[in-house]
């Protein structure tokens, strides 16, 4: 067994038929295609309800002018075709839901964490491929359940992707929280049961299943950053599962784990378990759930960031034809945000009644947290500076995670003092600052690792005019929508309003918020350049050599599209996974030298 | 081999012993209800400790499983700790 | 490596630059104070200069990285002959970039745990204060003052239904809670937010130092500190307050009427308060908004209260007016849920 | 997985196996985590609605002692398959699917005994906590005894060898998370 002859033998024969080859197939290649097909899906779902969101703010109460017309009366229109005020709720609440779970964390972890980590460290396939399957599996009826309850007689649940209680967990609180919620429960324990098994998955994977010479100062940052976030992912997500399970029994069993004693419905009547009236119960808290619920969605954002990280790292030191600045110091800082990832939740609950001495311990945590992600932007900057920078497209979309993030981070600061956060709690400034982080900064590195490994997934080259037309478009329309936010959240406009015009001191950001949604739709139309351009090149694009884009990481040192058993022989790796530009480079005759390749004597 | 045999039976012997402990303590009222409340804890941590180490077998694993094993108690008391502090001590009802 | 078009890269350069001279990001630092003026001078101005703090250490930070992007773009772009230098890092580099933030970040942290101490934990002693009972249900706010008698429970009690009553310039303390689900007590002028949540007594204290007033000549809102407004004549009531909407965005013009066939109305003028002949009224008494930041159901948007803020003497005539005509609207909310299931919340501290 | 020849594992799939396990038991018990908390809360918060041995001990002691016997059981069977003797791993399994059940059973004595007095989980705070924690480590178990059944039936098909035996030491580290969360259950629950 020395020189992984175990491996070598272990080569499954390739299936044949279309059931094992695309459907209910163990190869992480394919499962990763499966959720990007299933994320594009959703994308462009929850594209659209962000649409009709911006159409309710910018012209509250009016006709959608196709929509509209086609389905008044059904989902969340009124008969003349406009929104109503449950259904603005409705769509806020699965805008929110399906962007986290159903489109971000999949392709952030599952499309290119299942891609790239057994391509990166040199092995044939993740630890449990079954596992891996399974999780697929249990992610697709997971969005069939989130998709299908806005079919439901009240609609979509309607208390926010957070569900704070009593409003979720009362079902005669409002229409969306019977029913609805329910499905929602669900749905997110399911991906989250899904997303706890991805994690086990990929951590095993990283930790053990290394290719030989592939030790932890040559893992590439991709890997590292997956490492980072299935360790959230396996640790944190269980408790959002908990908490699921508990409102479940609160809704289907009467129990009444947040619901206080003496609380009233709105035709004050006295509700006891499962917010029902005539039952007793009562005695639970709502504010464990905002606990529990943030303790994992605190590290939830940052399994939303840190693939995005790792990506750019990719991207920005590939095209900046340069190692990255500082390697340790960038796996050391992701590894501080993992400890401290734990011990933040309570900067989403300043102002919620949580004591103020806990805030003063949360402040210190949250400002702490600031620093590696400070730490790391100066670490991309180090890798920019005297490195010979081609502005290709993937780099253009690794250049705006950069500069997007550093907004999204440095509005983080002002949330993160917790005077000024008792002003801007709950608006839009909030949504500005996550906007930035998650759109500014995970989406754009999605679109740069898409259109990057687009030849290693495909074998096929995306049109690089369509790419640069559509990163320009993206660019500026993000900014117009979402940099205005923050004026609207210094203007004191809360979150979650169908409308601000009813407050006379909202008036003047009335016009700011036609100004986002106008941009909002173009920004929306513009993504469709991007699928089509994907789409297109899957079947059209001329074909793609090995190693396009002269990198050096192991998944460019065999052919395109990768082959099912990825390696013919696993790889011994010689040197680290940034090393452009070095003397080892020019003995070989090039600015880049791969993982593995053997030095001539 | 039947020394392992052996050991197998000893933990699963103590396991009893420590569980018809945890009962009769219980039943002990000499012990004020937060003594109840530690002792009950000691024996739990102790039993879980032995079915960890022994029937789990974490005693012969590397440091890894260790970590892994602990990590989580780590975070149960992180949780535990922050609601204690904020929905008990510190809320003035 | 693909051909590249210098035009698009140019433009995608020019869009970067153009980003950082961005007049939105400095207007958006000095609007902070513009848009929703502070009436709170205890807490709201630590706040706003806070926010001003925060905001230029950010846009330093904002400008250098992002500045620094763009240079190294034009400087070190991929050109013939020109090749990429070789460095793992430079340890002093990375050490001050290190070190300084986590100064700053620590400096900003225990610098605001007093500020944060001040505004939340200590609350002002009864004596400074008059205290207000908050009790925030699907779609309205609750008040109850204690009434002459200084107890709450009471059948003296003073309740009303989204008007809150505060005396300029004096510390109200708002003892919150919600009946139904969460909903968030939020006062923009005076730069408070707390959360309503059922079961749970939260304590706030805020003071409105400027007495909001409506310029009748020029229709809109104006702050006048109790000094000021001795000079003013200020109309108590006698006006109807009308919007009508401007377009389909709902932008709405608002604008005060006199009510029709009123002669007279009590105005307020160096501190007495006679009934004058309606036309001698220049300002209008305008109350500010309170606002519910967390989401409560399907009526959050229209979830509107209002703050209307009394000199001394204009308090005491509207409170003896309450006491005599008995104000107790929405009665069933206090005696049916607040006194029934929550009495230990009609605590003075 | 179609019954092909005699599979091999290789020493280095079993330490993935149980690394990954390892890592799925800490995610379990994360699972449990917010249950105790809320339990913790509950019990300060309302020190009224329980004392101790309000539940029903005896059969709470009975089902520990079944659980501390059905893992010694469990030992073994992971011991047997270990030496690649099917036949032993099959019956040590199913005795611990039998005391699975045995818990099962008397967990179901137990709640009916409770819902005749119409104590039901909406009665109060202290039920839906109780209810809720049982219920789901009474799921796991049910889960525990289900994958034991297959893998006793497979156990006596032949097919774990000396050389193929992981799916046995992940039920065993299953079983004794199982066991570890009922240790915990058991003393809060019932005995403070």
């Amino acid at each position: 067994m020395t020189e992984h002859a175990a491996h070598a033998e272990e080569i499954h024969p390739e299936p044949k038929d279309f059931f094992h080859k695309y459907v209910w197939s163990y190869d992480h290649k394919v499962i990763s295609k499966q959720y990007l097909f299933t994320a594009f899906f959703f994308l462009i779902v929850g594209g659209l309800l962000a649409m009709l969101i911006r159409w309710q703010l910018a012209y509250p109460f009016q006709p959608v002018p196709v929509l509209g017309s086609l389905l008044h009366g059904h989902l969340f229109f009124d008969d003349s075709g406009a929104i109503t005020p449950e259904g603005y709720l409705q769509l806020t609440t699965m805008h929110g839901s399906i962007m986290i779970f159903f489109v971000m964390i999949p392709m952030l972890v599952a499309v290119f964490g299942n891609y790239l980590i057994p391509l990166q460290i040199g092995a044939r396939d993740v630890a449990f491929p079954l596992l891996n399957a399974l999780s697929y599996w249990l992610y697709l009826p997971a969005g069939i359940l989130a998709f299908s309850s806005f079919f439901l007689a009240k609609g979509a649940a309607e208390a926010g992707w957070t569900g704070y209680p009593p409003l979720s967990d009362v079902s005669s609180s409002t229409p969306g929280s019977g029913s609805g919620q329910i499905f929602w429960l669900l749905s997110v324990f399911l991906v989250g049961f899904s997303s706890i098994l991805g994690g086990v998955n990929f951590l095993t994977t990283i930790v053990k299943m290394r290719a030989p010479g592939m030790t932890w100062d040559r893992l590439p940052l991709v890997t590292w950053s997956q490492l980072i976030t299935a360790v959230f992912q396996a640790l944190a997500t269980p408790v959002l599962g908990s908490a699921m399970a508990l409102m479940f029994m609160d809704k289907v069993f009467h129990t009444s784990f947040f619901i206080p004693s003496g609380l009233q419905n709105s035709d004050d009547q006295l509700v006891g378990g499962g917010g029902l009236v005539g039952n007793a119960g009562g005695g639970g808290h709502p504010l464990l759930w905002q606990h529990i619920f943030w303790f994992y969605s605190h590290p939830a954002v940052y399994i939303l960031i840190l693939p995005g990280m790792g990506l750019a790292s990719e991207l920005i030191a590939t095209f900046s034809r340069k190692p990255i600045f500082a390697y340790k110091p960038m796996v050391g800082s992701m590894a501080t945000i993992m400890g401290l990832g734990f011990i933040v939740w309570g900067h989403h609950m300043f102002v919620s009644g949580m004591s103020p001495a806990m805030g003063m311990g949360f402040m210190m945590t949250t400002m702490l947290i600031a620093l590696p992600s400070g730490v790391k932007v100066f670490n991309w900057l180090g890798t920019l500076h005297r490195g010979s920078i081609h502005l290709t497209v993937p780099m253009l979309h690794g250049l705006s995670f950069l500069s997007m993030f550093i907004i999204g981070g440095l509005s983080g600061i002002f949330m993160a003092a917790t005077p000024v956060d008792i002003y801007i709690h709950d608006t839009y400034y909030i949504i500005a600052h996550f906007h930035y982080v998650v759109f500014g900064g995970s989406v754009f590195a999605v679109f740069g690792g898409l259109y990057y490994w687009f030849p290693k997934m495909w074998g096929r080259k995306m049109n690089d005019k369509l790419g640069y037309l559509h990163w320009f478009l993206t660019f500026v329309t993000f900014n117009c929508t979402f940099f205005p936010m923050h004026l609207l959240g210094e203007g004191g406009q809360m979150r979650r309003l169908a409308t601000s015009t009813g407050y006379e001191y909202l008036q003047p950001m009335q016009d700011i918020n036609v100004f986002i949604s106008v941009s909002a739709f173009i920004l929306g139309a513009s993504q469709i350049i991007f699928l089509f351009n994907y789409f297109y090149s899957i079947v059209k694009g001329p074909k793609a050599e090995a190693n396009p884009w002269n990198a050096i990481t192991l998944e460019w040192t065999i052919p395109s599209p990768a082959p099912y058993h990825n390696f013919d022989k696993i790889p011994t790796v010689y040197r680290g996974p940034y090393e452009y530009s070095g003397e080892e480079a020019e003995k070989v005759g090039r600015d880049w030298i791969a993982q593995d390749e053997k030095l001539p004597a | 081999m039947n020394s392992a045999i052996t050991n197998k039976l000893n933990i699963f012997i103590t396991l009893l012993v420590i569980t018809a402990v945890q009962i009769g303590l219980s039943y002990a009222d000499f012990l004020a209800p937060v003594g109840h409340i530690i002792a009950a804890l000691l024996l739990a941590a102790s039993e879980t400790i032995l079915v960890g180490l022994f029937f789990m077998g974490l005693k012969n694993d590397d440091r890894l499983l260790r970590t892994t094993a602990l990590f989580p108690f780590v975070l149960f008391c992180i949780m535990n700790g922050a609601l204690v502090l904020d929905v008990l001590i510190f809320m003035k009802h | 490596m693909q051909k590249r078009h210098p035009w698009l890269v140019g433009l995608g350069l020019l869009s970067m630059v153009g980003w950082l001279l961005l007049p939105a990001k400095a207007f958006a630092g000095l609007s902070f104070g513009k848009l929703v003026p502070n009436l709170n001078f205890a807490f709201g101005n630590t706040i706003d200069s806070l926010y001003s703090i925060i905001f230029w250490i950010v846009t330093i930070l904002f400008i250098g990285t992002e500045g620094a992007i763009v240079l190294f773009i034009i400087l070190y772009r991929k050109r013939d002959g020109h090749k990429a230098h070789y460095s793992h890092g430079n340890k002093f580099a990375e050490l001050t970039w290190t070190l300084i933030p986590m100064a700053i970040l620590v400096w900003l942290a225990i610098f605001q745990q007093s500020t944060w101490a001040f505004i939340r934990a200590d609350m002002p002693p009864a004596s400074e204060s008059n205290l207000v009972q908050v009790f925030a249900e699907q779609f309205a706010w609750n008040f109850r003052y204690a009434g002459p008698d200084g107890k709450f429970g009471t059948p003296d009690d003073i309740m009303t239904i989204n008007q809150l009553h505060v005396q300029v310039g004096k510390k109200t303390v708002a003892h919150i809670s919600a009946k139904d689900v969460i909903h968030s007590f939020f006062i923009p002028y005076a730069r408070i937010k707390q959360d309503a949540v059922p079961g749970m007594l939260n304590r706030i204290w805020f003071e409105i130092d400027k007495i909001p007033c409506w310029d009748l000549k020029a229709q809109q809102m104006v702050f006048f500190s109790p000094d000021e407004i001795k000079e003013k004549k200020v109309a108590l009531d006698g006006f109807a307050f009308k919007a009508d909407n401007v377009d389909i965005t709902g932008v709405k013009k608002y604008h005060y009427d006199p009510l029709p066939d009123t002669k007279t109305a009590p105005i307020l003028y160096e501190g007495k308060i006679e009934d004058r002949p309606i036309e001698e009224a220049e300002y209008v008494q305008h109350p500010i908004e309170i606002a519910c930041a967390q989401l409560c159901g399907l009526g959050h948007y229209r979830m509107v209260g209002y703050v209307v803020v009394d000199t001394p003497e204009t308090y005491d005539r509207w409170m003896q007016q309450a006491i005599q005509n008995k104000l107790r609207s929405g009665e069933s909310k206090w005696t049916d849920i607040w006194d029934k299931y929550y009495p230990q919340y009609n605590t003075a501290e | 997985m179609e019954h092909t020849a005699v599979r091999v594992e290789t020493e280095e799939r079993l330490e993935n196996v149980s690394f990954g396990m390892w890592l799925f038991i800490s995610s379990e018990i994360m699972f449990f985590t917010p249950f105790f908390a809320m339990y913790i809360i509950m019990r300060n918060a309302h020190p009224e609605l329980s004392h101790p041995h309000m539940l029903n001990v005896p059969i709470a002691s009975v089902n520990t002692f079944i659980l501390v016997i059905s893992s010694l059981f469990m030992t073994n069977a992971v011991n047997a398959s270990k030496s690649g003797d099917g036949v032993k791993t099959s019956n040590n399994l199913l005795l611990t699917a039998l005391c699975g059940l045995a818990f099962l059973v008397l967990k179901a004595v137990e709640y009916s005994g409770e819902i005749k007095e119409d104590l039901l989980p909406s009665t109060n705070i202290f039920y839906s906590c109780y209810y809720t924690m049982t219920g789901f480590h009474g799921l796991h178990i049910l889960i525990g005894v289900i994958v034991m059944g297959i893998l006793a039936w497979r156990a006596r098909r032949g097919d774990f060898t000396k050389t193929y035996n992981s799916p046995i030491e992940v039920c065993g580290l299953y079983w004794c998370l199982v066991e570890v969360v009922w240790f915990f259950l058991f003393p809060v629950l019932y005995l403070v």
